[in-house]
C-alpha cells in the first residue's frame, strides 16, 4: 500500500509540476516537452487506478501523436521566440486568486463529497471487470453497446480531418503536383513509346 | 353584423394592401403619390362609414358587448373582437380622425407618399384594433404594434429633432407597456383567461391588483400621459407632422384613458380604489403644472401638446372619481380633446404649410390676412379653454364635479386649470393671430382654402354640436358605464 | 495511507485550473493555450478513470478513451486554424487576435 | 301671441343675427349685416317690452319653456330652456333695450370702421348669451350665459384686434372673469352634492332641508350653504367686477364705446347682481356669505368711486363709476334688499349707458379723443349731447327732492339702497353700518367724479389743438399737461390710443348724427322716468305682486319695510353730499380752473395712490402673473428638462449608453481576457451554488 | 434490436451517409460544388422528413432518443442549415472561394446538433457537442484568407475548446457521483437529495452548455465570431446550433436533473439575467451590426434560458418556441446582410445601411421586422417568443422567477434602443450612395424570413404551439 502511495505522490506531483511547467515555460518547446511528461506522468496515474489500456492509449496517441503534432507545429510556425518571452500578464494575481479560489473549490468539493455519491461506496480502485483484461473489457462493449459512439467519434476526426485540410491545403498554382491516381492509372501504352531508332541516325525528335 | 369590426379593423390595411400592390417598388411619381392619396383617402372614407354604420346599429340599451367576433387562436388565446358604450365611440372617433388626417397631409407631405399613407393606414387600423379588442393579448398587440407606425411618421416627417423624439415617444412608452405585458400576463397567469369580459368579472386577490394596478398604469400613465412621465409629448408633438400630432393627440393619448376603464376599474377595483388619491394627487399637478409650462412656451405645438397633457389631468381625475359623472366625463372629455386638440394641430398645420415653422415668434396679425382662419382657430382656441357650448366645456365641469365629492381638494385645484388654460390659450392666440403683422415674411400668407375649409368643417360641427348636445355621446355610453360602475361598486362592497 | 477517490479528484482538479489558469494567463503565445487545453482534458480523463475505478465500471474508462479521440481531433482543427492565423498574421501572438473587439 | 310664444323668438333672434352676420357678413355686406342685427333686435326689444308689460300689468304667471336636452348624466340634469319670472322679465327688458339702442348707435359710431359685419355679430352673440343667462332655468345654462357673454366681451373688448393694448385687456378681463368662473364653478359642484340637482327650482325647494349641513372644503368644515352662496359669489364678483376682481373693467374699455355701454356699463357686469338675486332663497339661508356680499360690495362702491376721482380718460371715469354703482347693488343684496339692487340694476342700466353713448358721442364728436383734459368747453359744439349727458349725470348722482318723492331714475334706486343699508344697519349693525356708511361717502364721491367729468368736458377752457391757437395761452400749462400725458403713456403701456393718431387737432368737434343721439335719447327718456314708473313695482308696497316669488326674502328679512321708513336725515343725507360732491367739482374745475390739473401735478401720495387704482394692477402683476411665469418656467426648464426628462428618459440613456460602453470595452478582444470572464462565471456560480446550496 | 435502432437514427443516419457520400463526389468531381451543395440540401430535407415520418424511441441503450423533442429540433436543424447552403455557396463564391467542403461541414453540424437534440447521455451529449463545435470552428475560420475569419475561429476554437473542458469536467462529476451517464439513470441515482458533488458536475456542465448558446458571462466570443465569420456562416451558427444546444440543455436539466430544478433555476436566472444585461447594453455602443446582433443573440439566449428556468414543461415549450421563432429571425437576418453591399464591400455597419429604405425598400423592410421582431414588439415572432417565456415565468410560480422576468422585460426596452436605431438609420437617414443589386438567394431567404417573422408567425402559431407542447411534454418535466 506504501509503495502505491509514494507511487501516488511521485506521479502526482511530476504530473502537476509538468503542467506548471507547460504553462509558465518560456520556450513553447519545452512546454510541449513538459505536456510530453505531463501525459507520461498521467499514464503512470492511470496504471495506478488500473487503466491499464487507456494509459497505454495515452501514451501512444498523445505522446506520439498529438504532442508531436505540437512539436511539429511549433517547429513549423518558425515563431519568433525572443518577442515571446514577456512572461505574465500585470493582472497575473487577480487571475492567479480567482483560480486559487477555483481550485479550492474544486479540491475541497472533491475531498469532502468524494465518499458520498456512487463512487464513495467502493474501498478502492478496481477493475472493472475483474475477470477480463482492461483493453478486453472495453473491446467488448466498444463495438457493441458503444458502436453509436464509435461512429460518430468518427466522424468527428473525419470532420477533424476535413477542417485541416480546408484551411491548410492550398493549391498554388505552377505547382508540379504528384497525382497517384495518373500514376497507378498509366498503362505501357501510355507510359512508353517503342521507337525504332535506325543506325546511324538515333532518335530525331 | 358580426364580422363588421374586423372588417372596420382591418379596412385600412386593405387600403395598405393596396397601395402597395399598385405602388411598390417604383419610383416617387407625382401621379403615383396622387394614386397613394386617393386610395388612402378611399379606405380611410370607407371604414369612416362602416363606423358610422356600426354606431347607428349599435344598441345603447344594452351595456354589454356587442358585434362580438370569436375565433380560438392558439395557447388559449383568442381572437376576439366586439365593442361597447365605452369603445364605440371612439373606433367612431378615429374613423372620424383619419381621413380628415389624410386630407390634411395632402399637400404637406410630399415626400415618399406611399410609405406615409400606409404608415397612416396601419396606424388607424391598429387603434381601432385596440378600441375593438376583447382579448387581453390581442389588446396588447394592437396596442403595442402602434408605436412602429407611429414611429416611422415621427421620424421620417418630423421636424428638426424628430429622431430624438421618436426615440423618446417610442421607448418611453414601450417601458411603460412592458410592464402591462407583465401584468398581463400574471392575470393569464391567475385567472387561466385572456378573454377581456370573462377578466372583468374575475376577482384577483387584493395584493395581485395592487401589483397589476400598478403595472396597467404605469402603461396607461405613460400613454394618457400623467405627469411626471409625460415629457415625450411636447417632443413628439413638435417633430410630429401635422396629421401625426393629430392622430398622437386625437386618438393614442385616449387609448390610456381607454385601458383605465377597461382594465383598471373593472378589474383592479380595489386598487383602484387604493390608488385613487395617488391619481388625483398626480392629475391635479399635471393640470397645474403643464398649464403653466404651457404658458411659457415659444413653440404652438409644444404648447398645445402640453395643454393636452393638462386635458388629460382631468380625464385620469374623472375616471377615478368612481363616479357616473366623472366618467361620463371623462370619456367625453376624451372624444371632445380628440376632435378639439386634433383640430387645434391642424390649425397650426395650416400655418406651418405656408411658413414651415411653428415658432410663436414668427407670427402675429395673421388675422389681418386670413380672418376665416382667424375665425376657425379661435373657435378651437375657445374649445380648449373650455368655454360653455363647445364640447370642450362638457368633458371638463363633468369631471369636475365628479371628483368634487371624492376629493374636494383635487377639485379645487384643478378647477384652477380653467383660469390658467384660459391663460395660456388666450395668449398663444393672441400671438399668433392678433396684433400687428410685422414679420414680412408673413405678408403673402393666403388664408384656408377650400380644402382645409373641408377639413375644418366636420371638426367645427363636432365641437359644437357636441358642446351644444353631449347627449349624443352619453346616451352611446350610459348603459355601459352604469354597468362599469354597478360592477366596482359591487366590487369594492359599497 | 490509503490513496482514496478524493486524491485524483484532487489532482485532476490542481491540474484543471493550471490548465484554465494557463490558458489566461499566457499573453504571447497561442499554442500554449492550446497545450493548456490539453492539460484541460488531461485533468478530465483522470477524473474519468479515477471514477470508473472506483465505481468498478467501464463507462468512465470509455468515455475518456472517447475524449481522448475527440481531443486529438480537436487538437488537429486547432493546430489547423492557428495555421491559417500564423498564415495571415506572421505571428501567433496571442496579444495580436484582438482586431476584434468593443 | 302669448308669452310663451314670443319668448323664443326673443331669445333667438338676436342669435340668428349674429349667426347671419357672423357666418355671411362679408358675402351680404355691412350694410345688411347691420339691417338684419339691429332689425331683430329692436324686434326682440319690443318683444320683451311686450312680455314685461304682460308681467307687469297682464298677471303672467312665471313658467319655463323647456326647447332641448343639454346634459342627462345621472342626477345632472341640464335643459336647454327658457325661464320667465320677474326677474327674468325684468333683465329682458333692460338686455334686449339697450342691446337694440346700442345696435343702433353703432350704425353712426361704427360707419367708418371695415368689420362692421363683425361687430354686430359680436353685439348681437353678446346679447344671445346674454339672453341665455337672464333665462337660464338651471345652473349649468347660467354658465354657458356667463361664459357666453364672457366670451363676446373678450372679443368686443379686442375688437380692434391690432391694437395690443386691447388684446392685452380682452384677455385680461377673460381670464380675471376665469377666476371668478373658477368659484362660480365650484359652487354649482357644492350645489349639486348638496342639493343633487342644478335645477333652480329643485334646490330652492330643498334649501331649508341642506340648511345645516356642513362641506369639507380645503381643509375645513364650512357651512354647506354659506360654501356654496360664497363660492357663487365669487363668480358674480368677477362677472360684476368687484373689489379684487375689478381690475379687467377699466382695461375693457379699450373696446369700442358702445361695447362699453351695453356690455360693461348696463348688461353683462350687472349678472352678477342677477345671480346673487336669483339666488335670493340660497343668499337668505347664508348669512355669512351676505356679510361677504355686503362687504365686497361696500368696498367696492368706496374704491371704485375713490379711484374714479383722479382718472383722466372720460372712459375709464365712467367704468369706474360703474364699478361703484355695481357695489351698491352688492350691498344692497348683501343687505337683504335683492328687490333694490334689482331696481337700482334698473335704473343704471339706462342712465350708465346714456353716459357711456354720450361719452362715445364726445370721443366720436373728438374724433376717438378719449382724455379729458384735451377736452373742455364742448357744450358749444356738442349741445345735444352736453344736455344728455347732463341728464345721465343728474341721474347717476341720484338728483330728486325726497320729500316730494321725485327725481331722476337714480334717485329712487339708490336711495332705496341707502335707505335699506340705514335698514339693515339699525337691525344688524356691522357689516351693514360699514354699508350705509360707505354708501354716503361714495355718493359724494360720485358726485364729485360725475361733474368732474361733465365740467372737464364740457366746460371750462377748450383744450383740443383745434383750438390750439387759443388754447397755447397758457403755455406753461399745456406743456404739463402734455408731459404728465406723455408720463401716463410711458407708465400705462395698455393704455394707448391706436386709433387717435389721425383724429385730434385736425377737426372741429362735431356733433354726432341722428343714428347715434336718437338711442341717446330714448335713453335719456329712461334715465328720467325708469325710476319714477317702477319704483312702486320694484321696491315698493306692489313689490310682491311685482316679483311673484322671483326674489325671496325670509321671513324675519324686513328690510325694505324698514327702510321705507327711514327718518329724515337718511332720506336727505345723499342729497347733501351730493351736493358737495357737486360744490367741490365746481370749484375745482370751474371756478379754480386748472386746480384739478396742478393737484395731479403734484403728484401727491393720495393723488398717485388714486390714480393709480390703488396699485391693484401693479400688485397684481408682481404677484400672480411673476408668479405664474416663474413657476412656468421653473417647471418648464428645471422641472420637466432637468429633472423629469434629465433623471428619466435622458438620464437613463445616457447611463444605459455610459455602461454600454464600459460593457463594450469589457470586451477586449484579448482571448485571455475572454477565458478569465468564463473562469469568473464558473467560480461566481460555483460560489453561488455552495452558498445558496447550502452544500 | 439493432434495426430498431438503425430507424430511430434515420434522420442522423441520412446525414451522415450524405456527408460521407458528398465527400466522395466532392473528391472525384471536378466542379461539385453545386452538385454537392444540392445533394446536401436533399439530404437536409430528407433527414427532416424522415424525422418527422420516423418511429420514436430510444436506441443506443439510451443513448439516442427520437421523441417530439429533437423531433421538432431537428426540422429546425434541417431547414436552419438547409437555407444556409445556398447562402454560403454563393456568397464564398462570389468571393472567389470555392469549397465542395462547405455542404459537407455543414451536413455534419446538422449532425451534430441531431445527435445533441437527440442525446440520451453524458457521451451522446460530448460527442455531439464536438461533432458539431468542431464544424462550426472550421466553418468560422473558412474564409481562411481573412484575417479576420482566421481570428475568428481561432478564438471560437479556444473558448469553445475551454469550454468543452468545463463540459467534461461537470460530466466526470456527475458521473462519478451518480455513477451512471444515462440521463435517466442518473435522476434515479440522484433521486431524493442531490449530492453536492453532482450538482458542483452540473454546475460546470451549465457553465459549458451556456458556452454553447453563448449565455452571458460565458458570452465573450460571440460578438468576435460574429463579427469575423463569413456572414453567411454567422447566419448558420447563430440559428440552429442555439437550438439544439438550449434542447440539449433541457434535455440534461429535465431528463437527468428533474428534482434539483430548484438549484439550477437559481443559477440559470442568473445566467439569464446576466445575460439580457450584456446583452441590452453592451449592445447600445456598437456599430458594427454583427456584433450588435451578436449581443442581440446573447440577450435573446437570455430570454431563452429564463423559459428553461422556470423548470416546467411549459418552460420548456416556451424555450423551444423562442428559440424556433428566433431561429428564422436571425437567419434571415444575416441573410440580408449577406444580401448587401455597396460596391462590393458588405454592408455591416449601422451607417452603412443609411437611407436603405429608399433603395432596397424589401430588404430594408426585412430588416425592420427582424428589428421590431428582435425587440420583442408585438405581433412580431420575437414577441410571441417572449411572450411564451414569460408566461412560463410567470406560472412557474415562483416569485424571484417572476421578478427577474419583469427586469427581462425591462431589458428588452434598453435593448430596444439598438434595434430602433437600426430601423431609425434605414428609414431616416439620406443614403450615401447606391448600393448593389442584392443576390437572388440572399434576398428571397431574407424576405421568406421576414415573411415568416410577420405575418406568417400569426398563422402558423398554433402549429408551433401544439409541436413545442408536444416537445416539451416529452421531456418529462411537469
Amino acid at each position: 500500500m506504501a509503495l502505491q502511495a509514494i507511487a501516488f505522490y511521485l506521479l502526482a506531483a511530476v504530473t502537476i509540476a509538468a503542467g506548471f511547467g507547460v504553462v509558465s515555460a518560456r520556450n513553447p518547446v519545452h512546454s510541449v516537452l513538459f505536456l510530453i511528461l505531463a501525459f507520461f506522468s498521467a499514464a503512470g496515474l492511470f496504471v495506478l487506478m488500473g487503466a491499464e489500456f487507456l494509459a497505454m492509449l495515452l501514451v501512444v496517441v498523445y505522446v506520439g501523436a498529438v504532442a508531436v503534432l505540437f512539436l511539429f507545429v511549433v517547429m513549423m510556425l518558425d515563431v519568433d521566440f525572443a518577442a515571446l518571452r514577456q512572461g505574465f500578464a500585470r493582472s497575473m494575481p487577480l487571475g492567479a486568486a480567482v483560480a486559487g479560489i477555483l481550485a479550492f473549490e474544486m479540491v475541497a468539493v472533491s475531498a469532502v463529497v468524494a465518499n458520498r455519491g456512487a463512487a464513495g461506496a467502493s474501498e478502492g480502485p478496481l477493475a472493472a471487470t475483474p475477470d477480463a483484461p482492461n483493453a478486453e473489457a472495453i473491446g467488448r462493449v466498444l463495438y457493441t453497446d458503444y458502436v453509436y459512439f464509435f461512429q460518430a467519434a468518427g466522424l468527428v476526426l473525419l470532420v477533424a480531418m476535413i477542417g485541416a485540410i480546408v484551411l491548410t491545403l492550398r493549391h498554388k498554382p505552377g505547382v508540379k503536383r504528384q497525382v497517384i491516381a495518373d500514376q497507378v492509372a498509366r498503362t505501357p501504352a501510355t507510359g512508353m513509346r517503342v521507337v525504332s531508332a535506325k543506325p546511324g541516325e538515333g532518335i530525331q525528335e | 353584423m358580426t364580422g363588421i369590426l374586423s372588417l372596420i379593423t382591418f379596412a385600412p390595411v386593405l387600403g395598405a394592401a393596396l397601395i402597395l400592390a399598385l405602388r411598390a417598388g417604383r419610383t416617387a411619381s407625382p401621379r403615383g403619390d396622387d394614386l397613394a392619396r386617393w386610395i388612402a383617402f378611399g379606405a380611410s372614407l370607407a371604414t369612416l362609414g362602416l363606423s358610422v354604420l356600426l354606431t347607428l346599429r349599435f344598441d345603447t340599451a344594452n351595456g354589454g358587448f356587442q358585434f362580438v367576433e370569436d375565433i380560438p387562436w392558439f395557447a388559449g388565446l383568442h381572437y376576439r373582437m366586439g365593442v361597447d358604450g365605452v369603445s364605440v365611440l371612439f373606433v367612431l372617433l378615429t374613423a372620424f380622425l383619419t381621413p380628415l388626417c389624410i386630407a390634411a397631409s395632402w399637400k404637406s407631405v410630399e415626400q415618399r407618399v406611399t410609405s406615409y399613407m400606409v404608415a397612416f393606414l396601419l396606424l388607424e387600423a391598429l387603434v381601432i384594433g385596440v378600441f375593438c379588442a376583447l382579448d387581453l393579448v390581442l389588446f396588447y398587440v394592437f396596442f403595442e404594434f402602434g408605436l412602429a407606425p407611429m414611429f416611422l411618421i415621427i421620424g421620417i416627417w418630423g421636424g428638426k429633432r424628430r429622431v430624438y423624439a421618436a426615440f423618446k415617444f417610442f421607448l418611453y412608452t414601450l417601458l411603460g407597456s412592458v410592464l402591462m405585458l407583465a401584468a398581463v400576463l400574471a392575470m393569464i397567469g391567475a385567472a387561466g383567461t385572456s378573454s377581456i369580459p370573462d377578466l372583468m368579472t374575475f376577482r384577483f386577490e387584493p395584493w395581485m391588483q395592487t401589483w397589476l394596478w400598478l403595472a396597467f398604469f404605469a402603461s396607461f400613465a405613460v400613454k394618457m400621459p400623467m405627469w411626471p412621465v409625460h415629457t415625450w409629448l411636447p417632443d413628439a408633438h413638435v417633430e410630429a407632422p401635422t396629421a401625426g400630432s393629430v392622430i398622437l393627440a386625437g386618438i393614442l393619448l385616449k387609448m390610456g384613458g381607454y385601458g383605465f376603464l377597461r382594465f383598471s376599474l373593472p378589474m383592479f377595483p380595489d386598487a383602484s380604489q387604493a390608488f385613487a388619491p395617488l391619481v388625483f394627487a398626480l392629475s391635479a399637478i399635471a393640470i397645474v403644472y403643464t398649464s403653466l409650462v404651457a404658458f411659457r412656451q415659444t413653440d404652438i405645438k409644444k404648447l398645445i401638446a402640453y395643454s393636452s397633457v393638462a386635458h388629460m389631468g382631468f380625464v385620469t381625475m374623472g375616471i377615478f372619481s368612481f363616479d357616473v359623472l366623472g366618467v361620463q366625463g371623462a370619456i367625453f372629455q376624451m372624444l371632445s380633446h380628440g376632435v378639439i386638440s386634433g383640430a387645434l394641430f391642424l390649425c397650426v398645420g395650416v400655418v406651418y404649410d405656408r411658413m414651415h415653422t411653428h415658432e410663436i415668434s414668427v407670427f402675429g396679425g395673421l388675422v389681418n390676412r386670413m380672418p376665416l382662419y382667424a375665425a376657425i382657430f379661435l373657435l378651437f382656441t375657445m374649445g380648449n379653454v373650455g368655454l360653455p357650448g363647445t364640447s370642450g366645456f362638457i368633458g371638463e365641469i363633468m369631471t369636475l364635479t365628479g371628483v368634487y365629492f371624492s376629493s374636494t381638494w383635487t377639485a379645487v385645484i384643478a378647477t384652477t386649470g380653467v383660469i390658467l388654460s384660459a391663460v395660456y390659450a388666450l395668449t398663444l392666440y393672441r400671438r399668433v393671430v392678433f396684433g400687428e403683422m410685422t414679420n414680412p415674411a408673413l405678408a403673402d400668407i393666403t388664408d384656408v382654402d377650400l380644402r382645409e375649409i373641408l377639413i375644418f368643417l366636420p371638426l367645427v360641427i363636432a365641437t359644437l354640436w357636441l358642446g351644444f348636445q353631449p347627449g349624443l355621446v352619453f346616451n352611446v355610453t350610459a348603459s355601459s358605464v352604469d354597468g362599469l360602475l354597478d360592477a366596482f361598486r359591487t366590487a369594492v362592497g359599497n | 495511507m490509503i490513496i482514496g477517490l478524493s486524491h485524483y479528484l484532487a489532482v485532476a482538479a490542481i491540474l484543471f485550473t493550471i490548465g484554465v489558469f494557463g490558458i489566461f494567463v499566457n499573453r504571447k503565445n497561442i499554442i500554449v493555450i492550446l497545450m493548456s487545453i490539453e492539460l484541460i482534458l488531461l485533468a478530465v480523463n483522470i477524473n474519468f478513470v479515477a471514477f470508473s475505478a472506483f465505481l468498478h465500471n467501464a463507462i468512465g474508462q470509455i468515455y475518456a478513451m472517447f475524449i481522448l479521440t475527440v481531443a486529438a481531433a480537436e487538437a488537429a482543427v486547432g493546430l489547423a486554424i492557428l495555421v491559417t492565423f500564423f498564415r495571415n498574421r506572421g505571428d501567433i501572438a496571442v496579444d495580436d487576435a484582438s482586431v476584434m473587439k468593443g | 301671441m302669448t308669452a310663451q310664444a314670443l319668448l323664443p323668438l326673443i331669445v333667438f333672434g338676436p342669435l340668428a343675427g349674429a349667426l347671419i352676420a357672423g357666418l355671411f357678413g362679408s358675402r351680404i355686406g355691412a350694410l345688411a349685416s347691420q339691417a338684419v342685427t339691429t332689425g331683430l333686435l329692436l324686434l326682440s326689444a319690443v318683444l320683451s317690452w311686450v312680455v314685461f308689460a304682460q308681467w307687469t300689468w297682464g298677471g303672467l304667471e312665471p313658467f319655463t319653456l323647456t326647447i332641448a336636452p343639454f346634459i342627462h348624466v345621472g342626477e345632472f340634469i341640464s335643459n336647454w330652456s327658457i325661464r320667465l319670472d320677474g326677474l327674468s322679465a325684468v333683465m329682458l327688458v333692460v338686455v334686449t333695450s339697450v342691446s337694440a339702442l346700442v345696435h343702433v348707435y353703432s350704425w353712426g359710431y361704427m360707419a367708418e370702421d371695415p368689420s362692421r359685419p363683425r361687430f354686430f355679430a359680436y353685439l348681437s352673440l353678446f346679447t344671445f348669451a346674454m339672453l341665455a343667462l337672464v333665462t337660464a332655468a338651471d345652473f349649468m345654462q347660467l354658465f354657458f350665459g356667463w361664459e357666453g357673454v364672457g366670451l363676446a366681451s373678450y372679443l368686443l373688448i379686442g375688437f380692434w384686434h391690432h391694437k395690443d393694448s386691447a388684446n392685452a385687456a380682452a384677455i385680461k378681463a377673460f381670464v380675471v372673469n376665469r377666476v371668478g368662473d373658477f368659484g362660480f364653478a365650484l359652487g354649482i359642484m357644492t350645489v349639486f352634492w348638496m342639493f343633487g340637482s342644478i335645477q333652480f327650482a329643485e334646490v330652492f325647494s330643498h334649501i331649508d332641508e341642506i340648511a345645516g349641513s356642513k362641506w369639507r372644503f380645503i381643509g375645513y368644515d364650512w357651512s354647506a350653504i354659506d360654501l356654496a352662496a360664497g363660492l357663487l359669489f365669487i363668480g358674480a364678483m368677477g362677472k360684476s367686477a368687484q373689489f379684487f376682481l375689478h381690475t379687467w373693467l377699466p382695461d375693457a374699455m379699450e373696446g369700442p364705446t358702445p361695447v362699453s355701454a351695453l356690455i360693461h356699463a348696463a348688461t353683462m357686469v350687472t349678472a352678477g347682481v342677477y345671480m346673487v338675486c336669483l339666488l335670493s332663497p340660497m343668499f337668505e339661508a347664508a348669512p355669512v356669505a351676505r356679510d361677504i356680499v355686503t362687504l365686497i360690495g361696500a368696498v367696492t362702491a368706496l374704491f371704485a368711486a375713490t379711484v374714479g376721482l383722479a382718472q383722466n380718460d372720460i372712459k375709464r371715469v365712467i367704468a369706474y363709476s360703474t364699478c361703484s354703482q355695481l357695489g351698491y347693488m352688492f350691498f344692497a343684496a348683501g343687505v337683504g334688499a335683492y328687490q333694490a339692487a334689482m331696481f337700482h340694476l334698473f335704473t343704471h342700466a339706462f342712465f350708465k349707458a346714456l353716459l357711456f353713448l354720450g361719452a362715445g358721442s364726445v370721443i366720436h364728436g373728438m374724433h376717438h379723443e378719449q382724455d379729458m383734459r384735451r377736452m373742455g368747453g364742448l357744450w358749444r359744439y356738442l349741445p345735444v349731447t352736453y344736455a344728455v349727458m347732463t341728464i345721465g349725470t343728474l341721474a347717476i348722482t341720484g338728483f330728486g327732492i325726497p320729500s316730494l318723492h321725485l327725481g331722476l331714475a337714480g334717485f329712487y334706486s339708490k336711495d332705496t339702497i341707502i335707505e335699506s343699508a340705514w335698514a339693515a344697519a339699525t337691525s344688524h349693525g356691522g357689516v351693514a353700518a360699514f354699508a350705509f356708511m360707505v354708501s354716503l361717502i361714495a355718493a359724494g364721491l360720485t358726485a364729485f367724479y360725475s361733474w368732474r367729468l361733465a365740467f372737464m368736458t364740457f366746460h371750462g377752457t377748450p383744450k383740443w389743438a383745434g383750438e390750439g391757437a387759443h388754447g397755447h395761452h397758457d403755455a406753461a400749462h399745456d406743456d404739463h399737461a402734455h408731459a404728465s400725458h406723455a408720463h401716463e403713456e410711458h407708465a400705462h403701456g395698455d393704455h394707448g390710443h391706436g386709433d387717435h393718431g389721425h383724429g385730434h387737432g385736425a377737426h372741429t368737434p362735431h356733433e354726432s348724427p341722428a343714428s347715434m343721439l336718437g338711442p341717446i335719447l330714448a335713453l335719456s327718456v329712461g334715465a328720467i322716468a325708469a325710476g319714477y314708473v317702477f319704483v312702486e313695482k320694484f321696491v315698493g308696497e306692489e313689490r310682491n305682486e311685482f316679483w311673484r316669488g322671483a326674489i325671496f326674502n325670509a321671513p324675519a328679512n324686513k328690510v325694505l319695510e324698514h327702510a321705507h321708513h327711514a327718518p329724515a336725515w337718511v332720506l336727505w343725507a345723499p342729497l347733501v353730499v351730493s351736493a358737495i360732491g357737486f360744490a367741490a367739482a365746481w370749484y375745482v374745475y370751474i371756478a379754480r380752473e386748472g386746480l384739478g390739473a396742478r393737484i395731479a401735478a403734484r403728484r401727491g401720495i393720495v393723488w398717485s395712490f388714486l390714480y393709480n387704482k390703488w396699485f391693484f394692477d401693479e400688485l397684481y402683476q408682481a404677484t400672480f402673473v411673476r408668479a405664474a411665469k416663474l413657476l412656468g418656467d421653473l417647471f418648464w426648464k428645471v422641472g420637466d428638462q432637468k429633472i423629469i426628462d434629465g433623471l428619466g428618459p435622458d438620464g437613463v440613456s445616457a447611463a444605459s449608453y455610459a455602461l454600454g460602453r464600459r460593457t463594450g470595452r469589457l470586451q477586449t478582444g484579448y482571448l485571455y481576457h475572454y477565458a478569465f470572464v468564463m473562469l469568473l462565471g464558473v467560480a461566481g456560480l460555483l460560489t453561488f451554488a455552495l452558498w445558496a446550496w447550502r452544500a | 434490436m439493432f434495426a430498431t435502432d438503425l430507424a430511430l437514427a434515420t434522420p442522423l443516419l441520412i446525414l451522415a451517409g450524405a456527408a460521407l457520400l458528398l465527400l466522395v463526389v466532392g473528391a472525384y468531381l471536378p466542379r461539385p460544388e453545386r452538385l454537392v451543395g444540392l445533394g446536401a440540401m436533399a439530404a437536409l430535407a430528407a433527414s427532416a422528413v424522415a424525422a418527422v415520418t420516423g418511429p420514436q424511441g430510444q436506441a443506443f441503450s439510451g443513448a439516442l432518443t427520437a421523441d417530439a423533442a429533437s423531433v421538432f429540433a431537428q426540422v429546425v436543424i434541417c431547414l436552419g442549415s438547409l437555407v444556409a447552403i445556398p447562402l454560403g455557396q454563393a456568397w464564398f463564391e462570389r468571393r472567389g472561394i470555392r469549397h465542395f467542403e462547405f455542404p459537407v461541414l455543414i451536413l455534419l453540424a446538422a449532425l451534430g446538433m441531431g445527435m445533441m437534440a437527440g442525446a440520451g447521455d453524458l457521451l451522446s451529449l460530448y460527442i455531439g457537442v464536438e461533432l458539431q463545435s468542431l464544424a462550426l470552428y472550421v466553418l468560422a475560420a473558412l474564409q481562411r484568407d481573412d484575417a479576420k475569419a482566421s481570428e475568428a475561429g481561432l478564438k471560437y476554437f479556444v473558448l469553445g475548446a475551454l469550454s468543452s473542458g468545463l463540459l467534461l469536467y461537470g460530466a466526470s462529476l456527475v458521473y462519478g457521483f451518480s455513477g451512471a451517464i444515462g440521463f435517466d439513470e442518473i435522476a434515479a441515482a440522484v433521486k431524493g437529495e442531490a449530492g453536492t458533488g453532482v450538482l458542483f458536475g452540473l454546475i460546470f456542465m451549465v457553465c459549458g452548455l451556456a458556452f454553447k448558446v453563448s449565455a452571458a458571462p460565458f458570452h465573450m466570443w460571440t460578438p468576435d465570431v460574429y463579427e469575423g465569420a463569413p456572414t453567411p456562416v454567422v447566419a448558420f451558427f447563430a440559428g440552429a446550433p442555439k437550438l439544439a444546444a438550449m434542447l440539449l440543455f433541457a434535455r440534461v436539466l429535465a431528463e437527468a436533473f428533474p428534482l434539483a430544478a430548484d438549484q439550477w433555476r437559481q443559477v440559470l436566472i442568473l445566467i439569464a439575467l446576466a445575460s439580457v444585461a450584456v446583452g441590452a447594453f453592451a449592445g447600445l455602443a456598437q456599430t458594427n451590426l454583427k456584433r450588435l446582433w451578436a449581443y442581440s443573440s446573447i440577450a435573446n439566449v437570455g430570454y431563452a434560458v429564463l423559459g428553461l428556468a422556470a423548470g416546467t414543461a411549459q418552460g420548456v415549450q416556451a424555450m423551444l418556441v423562442f428559440m424556433a421563432l428566433y431561429t428564422v429571425a436571425v437567419i434571415g437576418f444575416f441573410a440580408c446582410l449577406a444580401a448587401l453591399s455597396r460596391n462590393g464591400r458588405p454592408l455591416e455597419t449601422l451607417d452603412d445601411m443609411a437611407g436603405l429604405f429608399q433603395q432596397r425598400p424589401w430588404l430594408s423592410l426585412a430588416l425592420t421586422v427582424f428589428a421590431l421582431s428582435g425587440l420583442g414588439l408585438p405581433p412580431f415572432a420575437g414577441f410571441w417568443g417572449k411572450y411564451y417565456v414569460f408566461m412560463a415565468a410567470v406560472n412557474a410560480g415562483d416569485p424571484i422567477l417572476l421578478w427577474s422576468a419583469v427586469a427581462a422585460l425591462v431589458g428588452s426596452v434598453i435593448a430596444a434602443f439598438y434595434y430602433l436605431r437600426l430601423v431609425k438609420v434605414m428609414w431616416f437617414d439620406p443614403a450615401p450612395g447606391e448600393t448593389d443589386r442584392p443576390p437572388v438567394e440572399a434576398g428571397a431567404i431574407a424576405v421568406g424570413a421576414a415573411a415568416f417573422t410577420f405575418p406568417v408567425v400569426l398563422g402558423l402559431m398554433p402549429l408551433i404551439d401544439h409541436y413545442a407542447k408536444a416537445a416539451a411534454a416529452a421531456l418529462g418535466l411537469g
